[in-house]
């Protein structure tokens, strides 16, 4: 009884913290929104504490939860959420990343203000009801929810070539999510035929699903797998990618980077693994291999690009392909070290663009080809920067290694070659960060320093503040990896 | 005991690294006087607890201190585990006594530098990390130290980052690194795959298909290439040097890069299962060793004689494995610890007293200026030469002396390994003969202006050379390491004909560099080796990086064009029927009409 | 002088029904092509007796007066926008009016 | 059947048909205002709706010797047309006195559309539906010439005209065809004829049934018979062109149906009959997807637009034709898809009507530059009803093509319905491209001034308010309209 309230108390809290936002004075609204989304953080915390801190996975299915609301029973739609030790952390990460984003200063506390803080309260929420979804339905609305705020953040406060950005971000995520639709109906007739009735509950489905021949289920599992490919992406969905991120204002590209690209995750471990094992079995070696190009292709991207923002969003790619192929290594190890290496690239990826947007803020721009020498000016904020790439190359001793080691671990029992061709990444990865980090911040200062830069001060208190709880996620992460793993 | 022998350069790194950090943030500067000494006394303290864990080893075995678990997956359960053993103990204790001196050195050595606070913060988290590699008791925890002195070498050699230089030889360190960790990764895929666990004591034992342990020992190789600096993956070390002395004296001589040897001698049982990969190994360093010292003597650079001579002595060490020798593989780490250690001190010590002057060619005659320093040195030099009853002579001695009739040695390992002694001998004594003796050929105030340095820097000088010449007596408890390797006393024939084969090249030296007019040789990298790599894989990197720019560019991004604008056209196309006339749209549709009747009409009728 | 044979009414109708439709697709004049639509009107007419007849049946019958109702009706809205159109552009030419198009 | 009953169950469309003397009545005697017809209109829209809410659990009855049929479905509807009546009324006050156009005749032609419309969907025999296509097609004619100085409304006219007069002469034939074949014109009788006839391979039966249906494919301008439609929408006042869209469409689509369930398709003998209906159906539905989605995107006049989105919204329908073929089905899907297209059409073409550029020469995208800037209350509007349009979640134009997707998924029509996804992608771009331009555009010097007045806004807020709530809670329209069968 508790505990299912609990779950519609996470989803209201943050429509709250929306209603709320739009009486608010536009001078408060940062702040408001900084200790509004810190709050979601703690209660969320507080809230999931049963499975996060949980020794094992044993001990934490005791705080699972399943919660399933009547709606248009018409249609068998139900609202229709599932807490349990994967969505668990994934809500953590959402709630943190908007902290993370709200943090930043910039041209959204300026114009718009309150338009801003309501859509990241908004985005938060969708994202949410995105993880918990248990139900097919609810997981598609939720999942076009997101691009609404999106839309607006690269629209409104999007640089200069945003309106193609938007559109082409919206047009192939909406061609990839409709498909997934029709793929939802044709399982839910599926069900429609076997039982008689409508339901899009994925227990009612996976009944129904689990004595379907395999060839029928070869188009509705290849929809899900497009859409979650555009979203994630894997290359060669990954087109629309890089013109968001860097027409994005910072925090739309912290949201995108850091927790967005794990709706494909998460749709993946939730309904593709369990829907479709047969078909994913038959074509792992072509997944596992998409997954393999994608973190060699985009991390080659990244070492040709000039631009700040650029080489990360490949990054970002290259990383997320070691994810695709911890899960198509189809063993719940591999799921679990997915997981855990999306919580290190969620958390990393945050902090290198949240101190992106301080080196931006101090340098004018993030152009790569010349060195720009800043470390000498700024030492802390290009410490912080510094950790932050050591934790992007998963050193040993950050969050990231875990996850990227054990991913390879298990995809290396699925599939020797690719999980080496994968591993060539770790080397190139080292490459462009390195040359990332060199470029903005070592070699001769003053070569390429703007005397109009907004900010000429070393890392401020607060974002100081901001800096170190991240960094201590990293550190604690990396001695402590375990506690991610509740899949 | 083991805990506190990492915790204490730990908690030197913190202290140092958050110090200079604040201070740096502040604009104030740490003294380097103060955050050396905390810094050395950490190491001092470390050194005194591993004498201490040393003593308590039984006999035969190890202690194991289980820390917590650090990550568990599934059947796989991996544990920060310490594991003490006689083998990790020597490594220990050169890590912390020669580490110790040297962060000594380094006190009055960085004294100038503004951001030593920050140098000495990373000398202790090389430490941390190096112990972590050598005390590690699963695979992932080897891997940590392997790849954190990898990041601390990084930071250290580009501790000077406003010189691109130095920044471009730390990331091509680490980028090499990165390569042979690669190799490190996926042996350890294949040691849980066919053990099931990553902890060594279970690794060691286990029994690895033949093809599959040959690739086995090959990947670890490969990680020990890229770590210790053999071929193919040498050309970092000599960059490298781009750092300051004191790092180069304990990170690319002393400790990291003989960890290689460290992993080989470690895993020997699984390694020595696999014949061909053994003959790689004892190849790759044969070859190593020569091809190295033959570079040594073309060089300008007094740091890059020394380094390339670390490389040439690191090939002595792995033929040494390659032969199943481990022992003798090891026994050399520990002297070459001392004596490179110390030639490289005693460098650093000639370079400081002549303010930053590397180029051999311009020095000479600093024996009276420099005397500490010269007999330090001298005594490094006898060492390296392996003239009894100086350290080396020992460990290299039974090194030959394997390479020969160990079983898996040949005729062929040992000649080589010969020559490269010989050569070796050259290169060091062109070296002790151009720096110190003859007539001074750097300018008269230069000359005058050269001092012997201070206290500090002179103190581990001095221990290093009793180190070097003493050393050698300390093979005994080397070889509890391995005992099935026991100390076998070199022949008479091998000590004498090793001793000459020294002689040779140090008189040609002496005779070729003794004339009163020495002119300056050209350095050169005899080989080219750098450059062909720097071509081979930096273009072909860039090749393959232009490559899918382009195929981003052209064909996904086109894609993406093109279909927008076929949509578009297309749109436009059947736009144009929309021609405005009444009569027009009724002919279409009378058309339409008159197509579908006929095929409705076909179906029906 | 042979028998009655409805297919002949039919093939009629039908003619008068083609004229019709041929008159309006071709005939430039909006007032002819006011007229070509009563001829197709009136063809169908034709062929409701003609059915009715074979049936045996009034209905046809009663539907041609419905018809012609209309028709009138029709054609009264018909003239009225004529006229306007007339009004403003001092013309009937049908090719006077494609000012709406793509 | 007693006199007082008949009147009992015409009751709505007596009122309508009373209401509409009154109004005419009422705009001779007063001519000079236009307040009094307005009011009689609006009387006599709300009086209609009522009633005919009041009676539509009543059971179906024939009536007039079979010639129409009184059932809950035509009860619904015609609360739907006196719904849309009311709204249009309302909405385009101020587009009127804008335009000029002080005529009271708006009120009572557009009774009479509505009477047509209502008396069209209740029609059991061809000629009264012949009939009543005619008067409801006739003030349509009027109204989209309504604008009588401006020759492109005159042209409007016309081309509606002429077209319609050759259509409805096409109609007339095909039934006289069906009459021919079946020896009447209403429908048990062809259907039980359909019953009893061995075969579905009469010439003249097919001939009729395939001219009737084609007729109505032309009401709803399915590609390829879709050519008036781009120009009569441009050329007519906004609101008679919002009237069209919704009133017309409506009832054309209803009878459209059921003039293709005129024979017995499941009887034997038809199975070729039904499955070559079918095809043409899906070659009907491919046509208008392509043509609607792929010519929208290059639209710069949003009553074009708008057009073009009609057109594609019959191909959606046709899915919903195809299914409500499968035996098994009703036609739940298309009604549902009517009503919330319905709901959004007003609210966007009422919307359409605010601009001030006088001449209503037609909003051109620019227009709506900026907008977010000049009104944001507006931006809101219109975005919503776009989204609703593009069948965004949260809008019931979502659960309108849910329907009609899910259905046409269930009676295996997969790869239709995923051309059907794809095409919905495409015209989202059109639909959100006019949000892109005032949202993050800056107004552009020639923008039109936006200005609706209190009435037309209020109508736009109530058809957002059905568009959302519908789009939360829709189950309510849903249980209800699936309750409700296919009258024969």
């Amino acid at each position: 009884m508790e505990t299912s309230s609990s779950l519609s108390f996470l989803l209201t809290i943050p429509l709250l913290a929306v209603v709320i936002s739009w009486v608010i004075p536009k001078a408060l609204q940062r702040i408001y929104a900084i200790f509004g989304s810190a709050l979601i953080l703690a209660l969320t915390v507080y809230e999931t504490s049963g499975i996060l801190f949980s020794s094992t996975t044993e001990a934490a299915k005791a705080y699972f939860v399943d919660q399933r609301l009547e709606w248009v029973s018409e249609l068998g739609l139900s609202a229709g959420f599932r807490l349990d030790g994967v969505s668990a952390w994934f809500l953590v990460l959402s709630a943190l990343t908007t902290l993370v984003a709200f943090y930043l200063r910039g041209i959204w506390y300026r114009k718009q203000p309150r338009l801003f803080v309501s859509m990241g309260f908004f985005l938060l929420f969708a994202l949410n009801s995105a993880f918990l979804a248990t139900d097919l339905i609810t997981f598609y609305l939720s999942y076009e929810a997101v691009f609404i705020p999106m839309i607006f953040m690269v629209g409104v406060w999007g640089e200069n070539q945003k309106a193609s950005a938007v559109f082409r971000f919206f047009l192939m995520s909406f061609a990839g999510s409709i498909l997934m639709l029709v793929a939802m109906f044709q399982l839910m007739s599926m069900h429609h035929a076997a039982t008689g009735q409508w339901s899009s509950h994925l227990p009612d489905i996976l009944k129904v699903v689990a004595n379907v021949p395999v060839e029928s289920l070869l188009w509705p599992g290849a929809g899900f797998l497009l859409a979650f490919a555009i979203k994630v992406p894997l290359v060669p969905f990954h087109g629309w990618l890089k013109e968001v991120y860097v027409n994005a204002p910072m925090p739309g590209t912290i949201w995108m980077s850091a927790i967005l690209s794990k709706l494909g995750v998460v749709g993946v471990i939730r309904f593709v693994l369990p829907l479709f094992p047969a078909v994913i079995k038959e074509y792992q070696g072509a997944l596992l291999a998409v997954s393999a190009v994608s973190v060699i292709y985009a991390a080659l991207l990244a070492i040709r690009s000039n631009e700040g923002k650029t080489l990360l969003a490949y990054s970002s790619i290259s990383h997320l392909g070691f994810v695709m192929l911890g899960l198509f290594s189809l063993s719940s190890e591999g799921s679990n070290a997915g997981v855990l290496l999306s919580v290190g690239h969620a958390v990393t990826s945050g902090m290198l663009f949240y101190l992106l947007h301080q080196v931006e803020e101090r340098s004018g721009n993030l152009d790569l080809t010349t060195s720009k020498g800043l470390a000498t000016a700024y030492p802390v904020l290009f410490s912080g920067l510094f950790i932050a790439v050591l934790a992007s190359v998963s050193l040993p001793g950050t969050l990231n290694f875990g996850g990227e080691f054990l991913v390879l671990l298990n995809a290396y029992r699925a599939s020797a070659l690719c999980t080496i061709l994968a591993a060539l990444g770790v080397i190139l990865g080292a490459v462009y960060m390195l040359r990332f980090f060199q470029r903005l911040g070592l070699g001769k200062t003053g070569t390429a320093n703007p005397v109009d830069v907004l900010v000429k001060k070393d890392l401020s208190l607060a974002d100081l503040l901001m800096v170190v709880l991240l960094v201590g996620i990293v550190i604690y992460g990396g001695i402590n990896p375990g506690i991610f793993m509740k899949g | 005991m083991i805990t506190s022998m990492i915790l204490f350069p730990l908690a030197g790194f913190v202290i140092n690294g958050a110090w200079s950090l604040w201070s740096a943030r502040n604009g104030t500067r740490v003294s380097p006087r103060v955050s050396g000494s905390i810094a050395t006394t950490a190491m001092v303290a470390a050194f005194m607890a591993a004498i201490m864990a040393r003593a308590q080893i039984p006999a035969t075995g190890s202690i194991e201190v289980d820390c917590f678990r650090w990550f568990s997956l599934g059947s796989l359960s991996v544990d920060f585990k310490l594991r003490l053993d006689a083998l990790s103990s020597i490594f220990t204790l050169v890590i912390t006594g020669v580490g110790a001196m040297i962060h000594l050195y380094s006190v009055s050595y960085m004294e100038e530098d503004e951001a030593a606070g920050k140098y000495f913060a990373y000398l202790n988290l090389f430490c941390f990390m190096m112990l972590n590699l050598v005390l590690g008791g699963t695979l992932p925890q080897v891997f940590l130290g392997w790849e954190g002195v990898g990041l601390a070498s990084y930071l250290l050699i580009g501790f000077w980052y406003r010189e691109e230089a130095n920044v471009a030889a730390g990331q091509k360190a680490f980028i090499m690194n990165r390569i042979g960790d690669l190799g490190f990764l996926i042996a350890m895929f294949i040691g849980y795959k066919y053990s099931g666990s990553l902890d060594l004591t279970t690794v060691e034992k286990v029994i690895l298909p033949a093809g599959v342990g040959t690739s086995f020992v090959l990947l670890i190789f490969l990680a020990c290439t890229g770590k210790s600096a053999q071929l193919p993956l040498f050309t970092w070390l000599p960059d490298a040097m781009a750092g300051p002395t004191p790092v180069s004296a304990l990170i690319h001589a002393a400790t990291m890069v003989t960890s290689g040897v460290y992993l080989l001698a470690r895993l020997s049982p699984v390694i020595s299962q696999s014949a061909t990969g053994m003959a790689v190994i004892a190849g790759i360093g044969a070859a190593t060793a020569l091809i190295t010292a033959i570079i040594a003597c073309f060089q300008r650079d007094i740091k890059k004689v020394l380094a390339y001579s670390t490389v040439s002595q690191l090939g002595f060490m792995f033929a040494a494995c390659g032969v199943g020798a481990f022992g003798a593989g090891v026994f050399h780490v520990m002297t070459h610890a001392f004596f490179k250690a110390l030639l490289f001190l005693a460098a650093g010590s000639v370079i400081h007293g002549l303010h930053g002057e590397q180029d051999i060619f311009k020095m000479g005659g600093l024996k009276k200026k420099l005397p500490v320093t010269f007999w330090t040195f001298t005594a490094g030099w006898a060492a390296i030469l392996g003239l009894p009853p100086f350290s080396g002579f020992f460990s290299k001695d039974e090194i030959l002396h394997q390479a020969l009739v160990s079983n898996s040695g040949s005729a062929w390992l040992f000649g080589v390994l010969l020559i490269a002694a010989v050569l070796t001998a050259f290169y060091m004594t062109r070296l002790y003969r151009l720096v110190f003796f003859g007539t001074p050929r750097m300018d008269q105030a230069k000359f005058d202006h050269a001092h012997e340095s201070p206290v500090p820097m002179a103190l581990p000088l001095v221990l290093l050379g009793v180190l070097s010449l003493a050393g050698g007596f300390a093979g005994e408890p080397v070889h509890l390491a391995h005992p099935e390797s026991a100390l076998s006393t070199p022949t008479w024939v091998i000590m004498i004909v090793s001793v000459i084969a020294a002689a040779i090249g140090a008189t040609i030296a002496f005779r070729r560099y003794s004339v009163s007019e020495v002119k300056a040789e050209p350095t050169s990298d005899v080989f080219r080796i750098d450059a062909v790599y720097s071509k081979l894989f930096g273009g072909g990197l860039g090749v393959i990086a232009s490559a899918s720019q382009w195929l981003e560019e052209r064909v996904v991004q086109g894609m993406i064009r093109m279909v927008a604008a076929v949509t578009d056209l297309s749109g436009n196309m059947i736009r144009v029927l929309q021609v405005g006339s009444a009569q027009a749209y009724l002919l279409m549709m009378i058309i339409a009409l008159v197509v579908m009747v006929f095929y409705f009409m076909k179906g029906v009728v | 002088m042979t028998a009655f044979e409805p297919w002949m009414l039919l093939v009629v109708s039908i003619l008068v029904f083609c004229i019709g439709l041929l008159g309006l697709i071709l005939r430039k004049n909006l007032l002819v092509m006011l007229m070509s639509i009563e001829l197709m009107l009136n063809a169908v007419n034709l062929c409701f007796v003609t059915f009715s007849k074979m049936h045996q049946l009034l209905d046809g019958h009663l539907t041609v007066l419905f018809v012609m109702t209309v028709a009138a009706a029709e054609s009264a809205v018909g003239l009225g926008l004529v006229i306007a159109m007339f009004r403003n552009l001092r013309s009937v030419d049908s090719d006077q009016i494609q000012l709406l198009r793509d | 059947m007693h006199m007082n009953e008949i009147i009992q169950t015409l009751m709505p469309w007596l009122i309508l048909a009373a209401g509409i003397l009154v109004t005419l009545l009422v705009s001779v005697i007063r001519v000079e205002s236009k307040r009094p017809a307005q009011f009689s209109a609006l009387l006599t829209l709300v009086l209609t709706g009522v009633s005919a809410l009041q009676t539509v659990s009543l059971p179906g009855e024939a009536i007039f010797s079979g010639s129409i049929e009184i059932s809950s479905l035509t009860r619904i509807l015609l609360a739907l047309f006196s719904l849309i009546g009311v709204l249009f009324v309302v909405g385009a006050d101020r587009y009127l006195s804008k335009e000029k156009i002080h005529l009271s005749d708006y009120y009572h032609l557009l009774l009479i559309m509505i009477l047509g419309a209502g008396i069209m969907v209740a029609a059991k025999d061809l000629v009264v539906l012949f009939i009543a296509l005619e008067v409801m097609s006739l003030p349509a004619y009027t109204l989209a010439g309504f604008r009588r100085n401006d020759s492109r409304s005159n042209e409007a006219a016309i081309k509606y005209f002429v077209l319609g007069g050759a259509v409805g002469a096409v109609f007339l034939l095909g039934s006289a065809f069906l009459f021919g074949a079946t020896g009447s014109t209403q429908f048990p009788a062809i259907y039980s004829w359909s019953r009893q006839s061995v075969t579905g391979s009469n010439l003249l039966f097919a001939a009729g049934h395939f001219l009737v249906i084609v007729a109505f494919l032309f009401k709803v301008a399915a590609a390829p018979f879709h050519f008036w439609k781009p120009d009569v929408y441009e050329g007519a006042p906004t609101p008679v062109t919002g009237l069209m869209s919704t009133l017309v469409a409506v009832a054309s689509f209803v009878t459209l149906v059921r003039l293709i369930h005129l024979p017995a398709l499941d009887s034997t003998g038809w199975e070729v009959y039904a499955a070559s209906i079918k095809t043409t159906i899906r070659v009907l539905a491919v046509a208008s997807l392509v043509v609607g989605s792929l010519v929208i995107i290059t639209q710069k006049n949003l009553k074009r637009l708008f057009a073009y989105s009609s057109i594609s919204q019959s191909g959606y329908l046709m899915l919903g034709v195809l299914a409500s073929l499968q035996p098994g089905h009703g036609i739940a899907p298309v009604l549902i898809y009517l009503f919330g297209y319905v709901f959004a059409a007003v609210g966007l073409f009422v919307l359409l009507s605010q601009s001030e550029p006088r001449g209503d020469t037609g909003v051109e995208l620019v227009d709506l530059t900026g907008l977010v800037r000049r009104s944001p209350l507006r931006t809101a509007l219109w975005s919503v009803l776009l989204f609703s349009m593009a069948g965004m979640p949260f809008t019931v134009g979502f659960f309108t093509k849910y329907f009609i997707f899910i259905s046409s998924v269930g009676s295996g029509e997969t790869p239709l319905v995923v051309l059907a996804a794809m095409c919905a992608v495409v015209s989202a771009y059109a639909y959100l491209r006019p949000i892109g331009l005032m949202v993050m555009r800056d107004a552009d010097p020639g923008a039109a001034q936006w200005g609706g007045g209190f009435w037309s806004q209020l109508v736009v807020v109530v058809s957002v308010i059905l568009v959302v709530f519908l789009g939360l809670m829709p189950n309510a329209m849903i249980q209800y309209l699936k309750g409700i069968p296919l009258i024969h």
